[in-house]
């Protein structure tokens, strides 16, 4: 990738220690069985870390399986092996990409075998498929499935009933079967100081993440911040490895802005931050480098991203608290961001465009994932509507490499910043709540 | 006395009426008059017809709508369901219908409430969520307030709130309903050349549009003239088909699959109506009844949770068995997340207990029943060359 | 001794044959095979039907099961109909009687149908909605680039260095050949990358229909293009599919021979149940 | 003098615009991508500087005092007696090519016969050929490869039936060598054929005896300026395939926003249906892109569905149209996947439904298409414009004129007989904003 550039990228500190924590964890994972540890496979949006750590189990994520192996181009052939068992070109590909692995000999992306798992932590949060998925894998393994029903916020807001459904469920299916599977006591404390610990990286975390209302911004929030999110999505929220490397990465980018540089990207400094863009939906991990060239080089920093709120929208505020540990977990299934109803994530978006003075939104929209891409073009309606700023879709998928065009994806895209430049240039400002859905909208009333 | 011929033209009315004429008329006979919408899948009728409404099934646009504005909200690897309904709307088709309900099916119905919310800020629009638990003590106490949030906004719709024995009185007259329903579905099964498939799915789609009164009255009317049919038996497979809970498959397709050798014993077509698989309890709180139905004794479908592996997929076996059918046909809608995760689970099942089946995808509008009469002629070519008889 | 029919009503051409069956033993009397062109293939499929009759000194009711298959359910003058995939099956056993697995590609289709060696299906993949894969495709191309239809197959197997077409929609793939003849690549490779991309895709559909080994009768009309089975062939090699490809002359037949062999099996059955009944 | 260029490279055509300084547009041309996207590219700009000179000619002779229509008619003459040159180097060129095609393995056994049946082919295609030119007289296309092809396939069945081979042999003879021929660059003697077609044009017109040194004297003295090629932009569909650096590329959609607005300024809403994609754009008041949707990688619904139709029935691409407008109804087709139109087409023949009435249904399940991403990328707004090849389809505009009717009220509808140049006229206007401000 970097071929061509003078010399290596230095790697950051925090970045180090980032590669250092997920091979841990796959090192972990690997050796869980010799060591007697028992391993629960659990999903990243709603996902109950400090609740696993309480019982000391390994956790094991399918999503960061697929987007590990996506990245390294190794997905392609999981997913033709699922599709040769019988599942539909149709379907999600993260599940098929899994279920294509365990079918391969269940080699993890780091080429060491993962583990069966000994339950299967269901957290059935923002996404319908998880809960097809879980009972799929459950068919291979046949181990013990543990349901965390998180009711849609469909409403736009966590209702009571909602909340103690979830918190009944914590009390009488979730602890019970942790303790039974790891053997265990549940130990309220102890979930206390992790959520404790959670809430202390949370803060820096979405330090980093508004640290791009900087001009230039020093990160990109979308293409950079998919490693940034890593340890607080993942195996490592509640750990102080986590709170480090927030720590690290915090002092690294308050360096940056002093300097008034710009986002690192794989082939170095960005020069110049000419487009500021929100971007909604996940990205592309097949040809993630490619797809980020695609930006950098034409200028194109990503200030906010809804991806990055996926495992929590923590910059409306929410923590996890340790005075109320369960209910505040309850709180954070609820608020992740595929779990707000269409209406909210409207809303979020908007706020994101204006107050990082976005120059536009562009909705990377993914074949796979009907929880995120369906609706999206009333998203990106309403956000033209409501800025008066605008918008931009391209389609690709998470995992599957069949369907990234490179072309076409870079023709829509130096279309949509071509036209920003092209208004810009032309001195006019974009159209204040000019409705380009004048006429449907007509027939809406 | 009614013919068949006559109830079938209804009930073809019926469902080739792309502008709900008879909810319509229906409202404006009374002024006060509420409509409730919902789409395909499980909401609880009874409290829209306790508060006097009329709960009104919206399952997509079918063939015969030409989807334009539809289109500019859904990517093209999206099913076709959510765009024709769209479609609907956005044509004012659905202008008298004053509240909508989108069952907890899959996360496109889920995101289209919220479009819902946005683009008909006017309407009641909520997404009716279900437990994915099936305690009493957990997912049943959710449900009972769900139900009550649910019965006072259609409290306030009606403008007024709607009385336990109201519901009551209402869960009388759907345990009727679904009574017939499953009566004429066991008479299909025990003769299925008097019953067509083509037939029973038009009359079962009527109920989602008649009053619940006058679609008994209909269904019963069906009973006996079919009954009295003159028809001959043909040289066909009974086949089971599945998948095809949420976006309709288009009636040529049902048509197709029986034109080439299968008569169809059991299907998952508007479950709907078949959701509380016995009748629900009358006595005692209604909301607590209406619960423990659908805790304990309801459909079973990709869109709900299994929570005991060993008795996955076994509702299908079962449905298999006691409808004395020779195989499945897998028909889902393209793009269909929960019925093609859900397909090769159900596979694995029928292939352990040695029954045939054959899978094939459909869309609302697909034209060419080419491939489908292929596919189905050559599934029943097999069972009929190689059954031992 | 009995004599059977069996009509293929196809997109591309009705296939009609006439066999005698004696128990096990079964006998081609004729077969003819009629382009439909600008046709109505149904009219053309009756006058194929009387021809081959009368060419072999036999009437209708000589006939004891005329079998139709392919898009000849609406015939009307039929005994019976079998589906193409059914009637396929049968064809490739009779072709060869090791065949486990048929990949029958026609003017706009591909399947695989994996078979038992009773010729009952059990498992098959078609391809679906797109269609860069079929033999239309093909004609097409071979017309842009002036080379006649015989021509394709040895003109493909000489191509050294193919480039491949893109999989997803025949439209695509054209432009992507008109690219290539301007970049100067040879007929042969290009015809050879499109057997290539064929080739791939059929595969697949193999492998999905769950074929693993045995021998795969290729019948339809693609079949005879020598360059795709060669194609298929290498692609089974690199692909580790351990099959032994198969073509016959005959394998264009394939749908009409099984249908008549079908409808004497059948008829066999019914007197059988008639017997029984009587 | 200084000019300013935009080339579209287009799936199925490449068009190019020359254009002064002033945005006046002094020349279009045309030709087929089907062959070499650099040939496409040279030969699209070598039409439009022919046509640059024609417009030349006409400024250089607007000092000449003609009678009533003189003028018109001369330029007429002379652009009619120009192609026919133009098409005789071509057809000698493919003659040449045939010949040497004729040798192969394959033709061995009826090689005379082939040989004497071209020569006779060839001599009729040079004796009709001024004909084709004459005035008044109507080509099947524009292209060379489509009015030989088709000349060629009428006086090749007759002649190969004469000399008793089947005529399979010369068609596959002509598929060969036409790509040969499409793909060799023009030939640069465009003064001399100019001059020549001049010779003869002035021949023709007794009526300007006493002023034709005077018009060979302007004539000469327009083909004389020298054009610069200023700058040139490239856009469409192959346009990262054009030899061009950055700076010289733009995205189709802000060139076709731009071009339509030049040609309709009030313009807020274009349509583009091309070959494989169809484009909608919202364009402000100063024709800056304010949105747009494309279709997806699918070519389902666009230009080359309506060729493969025509080829399905053995039909011109023009022809298509006014089959189409002979329906009493109209057969609804849900379907619109280019390979599968034979299909669906046949399927539709055997049901029993009329030819034209299913044409008439494929015209709308396209139109329909379009609407649907005319809808996405936020609906019509007036005025509208529609551009690209299938706006010459009359069946596909009065279609789409009832559906914006009935869907967005009545707006008005601009199209162009130039409109497949929108592109181009987009992108030489930004070729001139690069230098002129
Ligand atoms: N939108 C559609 N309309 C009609 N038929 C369809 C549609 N989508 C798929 N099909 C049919 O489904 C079949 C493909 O099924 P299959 O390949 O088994 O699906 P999957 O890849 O999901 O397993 C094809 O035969 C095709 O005819
Ligand atoms: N004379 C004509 N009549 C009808 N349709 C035409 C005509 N000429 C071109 N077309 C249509 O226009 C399409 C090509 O459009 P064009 O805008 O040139 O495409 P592109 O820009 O992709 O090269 C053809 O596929 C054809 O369907
Ligand atoms: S559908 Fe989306 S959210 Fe759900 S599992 Fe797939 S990628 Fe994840
Ligand atoms: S058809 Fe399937 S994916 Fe589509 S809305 Fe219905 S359940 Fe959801
Ligand atoms: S991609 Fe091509 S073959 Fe596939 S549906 Fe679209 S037009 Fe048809």
């Amino acid at each position: 990738m970097n071929a061509r550039a003078p010399k290596e990228v230095v790697k950051e500190a925090s970045m180090l220690k980032q590669k250092e924590m997920i091979s841990g964890n796959y090192a972990k994972l690997a050796s869980a069985k010799e060591q007697g540890r028992k391993v629960v496979s659990t999903f990243v949006p709603g996902n109950l870390n400090e609740l696993i750590m309480c019982f000391d189990l390994v956790n094991n994520l399918p999503e960061i399986n697929a987007i590990q192996n996506g990245m390294r181009k190794k997905t392609g052939g999981y997913i033709m092996e699922a599709e040769k068992r019988g599942h539909s070109e149709d379907v999600c590909t993260y599940v098929k990409a899994d279920l294509g692995m365990i079918a391969k000999g269940n080699l993890g992306p780091d080429g060491h075998p993962l583990p069966a798992p000994d339950a299967l932590l269901l957290s059935y949060t923002g996404c319908f498929t998880f809960m097809k998925w879980f009972e799929l894998v459950r068919e291979q393994y046949k181990c013990e499935t543990l349901m965390l029903h998180v009711p849609y916020e469909g409403d736009g807001h966590a209702t009571k009933n909602m909340r103690d459904y979830i918190v009944k469920q914590l009390k009488e299916v979730i602890i019970p079967g942790l303790e039974r599977v790891s053997g265990v006591k549940f130990d309220i404390d102890r979930l206390r100081e992790i959520l404790r610990e959670s809430a202390k990286a949370e803060s820096h975390f979405v330090w980093v993440l508004q640290s791009a209302k900087n001009k230039p911004s020093p990160i990109d929030a979308y293409f950079g911040g998919v490693y940034y999110v890593g340890p607080i999505f993942t195996a490592f929220r509640g750990t102080p490895d986590a709170t480090e490397y927030y720590r690290l990465l915090r002092g690294e980018i308050e360096q940056r802005i002093a300097n008034g540089q710009g986002p690192i990207t794989p082939d170095g400094e960005m020069k110049e931050e000419k487009y500021r863009l929100v971007v909604e939906g996940p990205p592309n991990w097949t040809s993630f480098r490619d797809f980020w060239k695609m930006f950098y080089d034409e200028g194109a920093v990503v200030v906010a991203s809804t991806y990055t709120k996926v495992g929590g929208v923590y910059d409306l505020g929410f923590r996890h608290d340790p005075d109320h540990p369960l209910e505040s977990l309850a709180d954070y299934c609820l608020g992740c961001y595929t779990n707000r109803n269409l209406p909210s994530r409207i809303d979020l978006i908007e706020k994101y465009v204006n107050e990082y003075e976005a120059d536009g939104l562009l909705i990377n929209s993914i074949k796979s994932c009907n929880s995120f891409s369906a609706g999206q073009l009333l998203i990106l309606r309403e956000i033209e509507r409501r800025t008066g700023r605008p918008a931009a879709f391209i389609e690709t998928d998470l995992v599957d490499p069949r369907y990234f065009s490179p072309a076409n994806v870079k023709n829509r895209l130096e279309s949509y910043l071509q036209m920003i430049e092209q208004k810009r240039r032309s001195g006019i400002a974009p159209p204040a709540a000019a409705m380009p859905g004048a006429a449907p909208a007509a027939a809406m009333q | 006395m009614t013919t068949l011929r006559e109830i079938n033209e209804r009930c073809s009315a019926l469902y080739e009426d792309l502008n709900f004429g008879y909810a319509r008329e229906w409202k404006a006979a009374k002024p006060g008059r509420k409509v409730v919408g919902h789409m395909p899948f499980y909401v609880p009728r009874e409290i829209i017809h306790a508060g006097g409404g009329l709960p009104l099934g919206i399952f997509g646009g079918g063939d015969q709508l030409e989807v334009i504005h539809g289109d500019a909200y859904y990517q093209s690897y999206i099913c076709r369901i959510p765009r024709s309904t769209i479609e609907l709307a956005v044509t004012k088709r659905l202008d008298f219908v004053d509240g909508m309900l989108f069952p907890s099916i899959c996360d496109v119905v889920r995101n289209l409430s919220g479009m819902w919310k946005v683009m008909f800020p006017n309407v009641y629009a909520k997404y009716f969520d279900v437990p994915q638990n099936y305690r009493d003590d957990i997912g049943g106490t959710f449900y009972i307030n769900e139900l009550n949030e649910l019965r006072e906004g259609l409290g306030k719709l009606a403008g007024r709130r709607i009385s336990d024995d109201e519901i009551r009185a209402s869960i009388v007259l759907f345990n009727e309903n679904r009574r017939l329903v499953r009566e004429v579905y066991a008479f299909r099964a025990a003769q299925p050349w008097k019953a067509p498939a083509a037939d029973v799915y038009l009359l079962m789609r009527a109920g989602m549009t008649l009053a619940v009164e006058e679609h008994n009255r209909m269904l019963r009317e069906y009973l006996d003239a079919a009954d009295k049919a003159d028809a001959r038996k043909r040289d066909n497979c009974r086949i089971v088909v599945t998948g095809a809970f949420c976006e309709q498959p288009p009636l040529n397709l049902v048509k197709s699959i029986e034109l080439s050798g299968c008569y169809i014993v059991d299907d998952d077509f508007l479950l709907v109506n078949r959701w509380e698989q016995s009748d629900v309890a009358v006595e005692g709180d209604p909301l607590a009844n209406l619960a423990h139905a659908y805790l304990h004794n309801s459909a079973h479908t990709a869109a709900k949770y299994e929570d005991t592996e060993k008795e996955k997929g076994m509702w299908l076996v079962d449905s298999v068995r006691k409808n004395r059918a020779e195989g499945v046909i897998f028909a889902c809608p393209s793009f269909c997340d929960p019925a093609l995760l859900e397909r090769p689970m159900l596979q694995r099942v029928l292939a352990e207990h040695k029954i045939p089946f054959v899978a094939f995808k459909y869309a609302e509008n697909s034209g060419q029943m080419q491939p489908i009469r292929e596919q189905a002629g050559t599934f029943a070519d097999s069972i009929k060359l190689w059954s031992v008889q | 001794m009995v004599f059977t029919a069996g009509i293929d009503v196809g997109t591309g051409a009705v296939k009609t044959v006439l066999y005698a069956v004696d128990g096990p033993s079964t006998r081609l009397i004729s077969k003819r095979c009629d382009r439909v062109r600008q046709r109505d293939p149904l009219k053309l499929a009756a006058e194929a039907y009387d021809q081959s009759l009368e060419a072999a000194g036999l009437k209708r009711d000589d006939i004891a099961y005329c079998a139709t298959t392919g898009e000849g359910e609406s015939l009307g003058f039929q005994t019976g109909h079998f589906y193409s995939m059914t009637t396929h099956a049968r064809g490739a056993i009779e072709l060869d009687p090791a065949s486990r697995a048929v990949l029958d590609v026609g003017a706009l289709h591909g399947r695989a149908i994996r078979i038992d060696e009773r010729g009952k299906v059990v498992g098959y993949k078609m391809t679906s909605q797109c269609a860069s894969g079929s033999g239309q495709f093909l004609e097409n191309i071979a017309r842009y680039l002036g080379i006649a239809q015989d021509e394709i197959g040895v003109l493909s197997q000489q191509g050294a260095s193919p480039e491949k077409v893109s999989g997803i929609c025949a439209v695509l793939a054209e432009t992507d050949v008109i690219n290539m003849v301007s970049r100067g690549i040879s007929a042969a490779n290009i015809l050879k990358g499109i057997h290539i991309s064929m080739a791939d895709r059929l595969a697949k559909l193999l492998k999905s229909a769950g074929t693993k080994d045995g021998v795969v009768m290729m019948t339809g009309g693609l079949a005879l293009d020598g360059g795709l089975v060669a194609a298929m062939r290498e692609t089974c090699v690199k692909e580790k599919i351990t099959v032994e490809i198969k073509s016959s002359p005959d394998s264009i037949y394939a749908g009409a021979i099984g249908a008549a062999l079908w409808g004497a099996f059948r008829h066999e059955k019914l007197s059988m149940l008639e017997r029984k009944a009587a | 003098m200084r000019t300013f260029i935009g080339i579209d490279l287009g799936s199925t055509t490449t068009k190019a615009v020359v254009m002064d300084e002033n945005s006046a547009i002094l020349g279009r041309g045309i030709t087929n991508s089907r062959s070499n996207y650099d040939t496409a590219t040279r030969v699209a700009k070598h039409e439009a500087l022919i046509d640059t000179r024609f417009t030349l000619f006409r400024r250089g002779l607007g000092a000449i005092a003609f009678g009533a229509g003189l003028l018109e008619q001369f330029l007429a003459e002379l652009e009619r007696a120009f192609r026919l040159e133009q098409y005789l180097e071509q057809i000698g060129d493919l003659e040449r090519v045939c010949g040497d095609n004729a040798q192969g393995e394959r033709f061995r056994d009826v090689q005379g016969k082939i040989r004497d049946a071209l020569a006779e082919v060839f001599a009729q295609l040079r004796k009709d050929a001024p004909a084709l030119f004459a005035k008044g007289a109507k080509r099947k296309s524009d292209f060379f490869r489509d009015i030989a092809g088709s000349r060629f396939m009428a006086i090749g069945e007759e002649v190969a039936g004469r000399y008793k081979f089947p005529f399979d042999l010369l068609l596959n003879i002509y598929d060969r060598s036409i790509i040969e021929v499409e793909n060799r660059p023009p030939a640069d003697d465009e003064s001399g054929k100019l001059l020549r077609a001049l010779d003869r044009a002035i021949g023709f017109m007794p009526s300007l005896a006493g002023q034709s040194a005077d018009v060979a004297q302007a004539v000469r003295a327009s083909l004389a300026i020298p054009l610069e090629e200023t700058y040139v932009v490239g856009t469409g569909y192959g346009r990262v395939t054009l030899p061009f650096s950055k700076e010289h590329i733009r995205s189709e959609i802000l060139c076709h926003g731009l071009g339509a607005h030049l040609m309709y300024p009030e313009t807020r809403t274009v349509l583009d249906i091309g070959g494989q994609d169809t484009k909608a754009i919202q364009v402000d008041a100063a024709g800056i892109v304010e949105n747009f949707q494309m279709n997806d990688r699918c070519a389902a619904g666009c230009g080359r569905y309506l060729g493969y139709i025509a080829d399905e029935m053995n039909l011109g691409l023009h022809e298509l149209g006014p089959l189409a407008m002979q329906a009493t109804r109209t057969v609804r087709i849900n379907s619109t996947c280019t390979v599968f139109a034979g299909a669906e087409l046949r399927d539709r023949l055997a049901l029993g439904e009329k030819r034209e009435d299913i044409i008439a249904g494929l015209h709308r399940a396209i139109i329909l298409r379009a609407m649907s991403i005319l809808s996405r990328s936020g609906g019509v707004k007036d005025q509208f414009t529609f551009t690209g090849g299938v706006a010459k389809n009359e069946a596909a505009v009065t279609e789409l004129r009832k559906l914006i009717e009935e869907n967005y009220g009545k707006v008005a509808i601009n199209i162009n007989p130039d409109s497949i140049y929108t592109g181009a006229l987009g992108a030489a206007e930004f070729a001139r904003r690069a230098v002129v401000h």
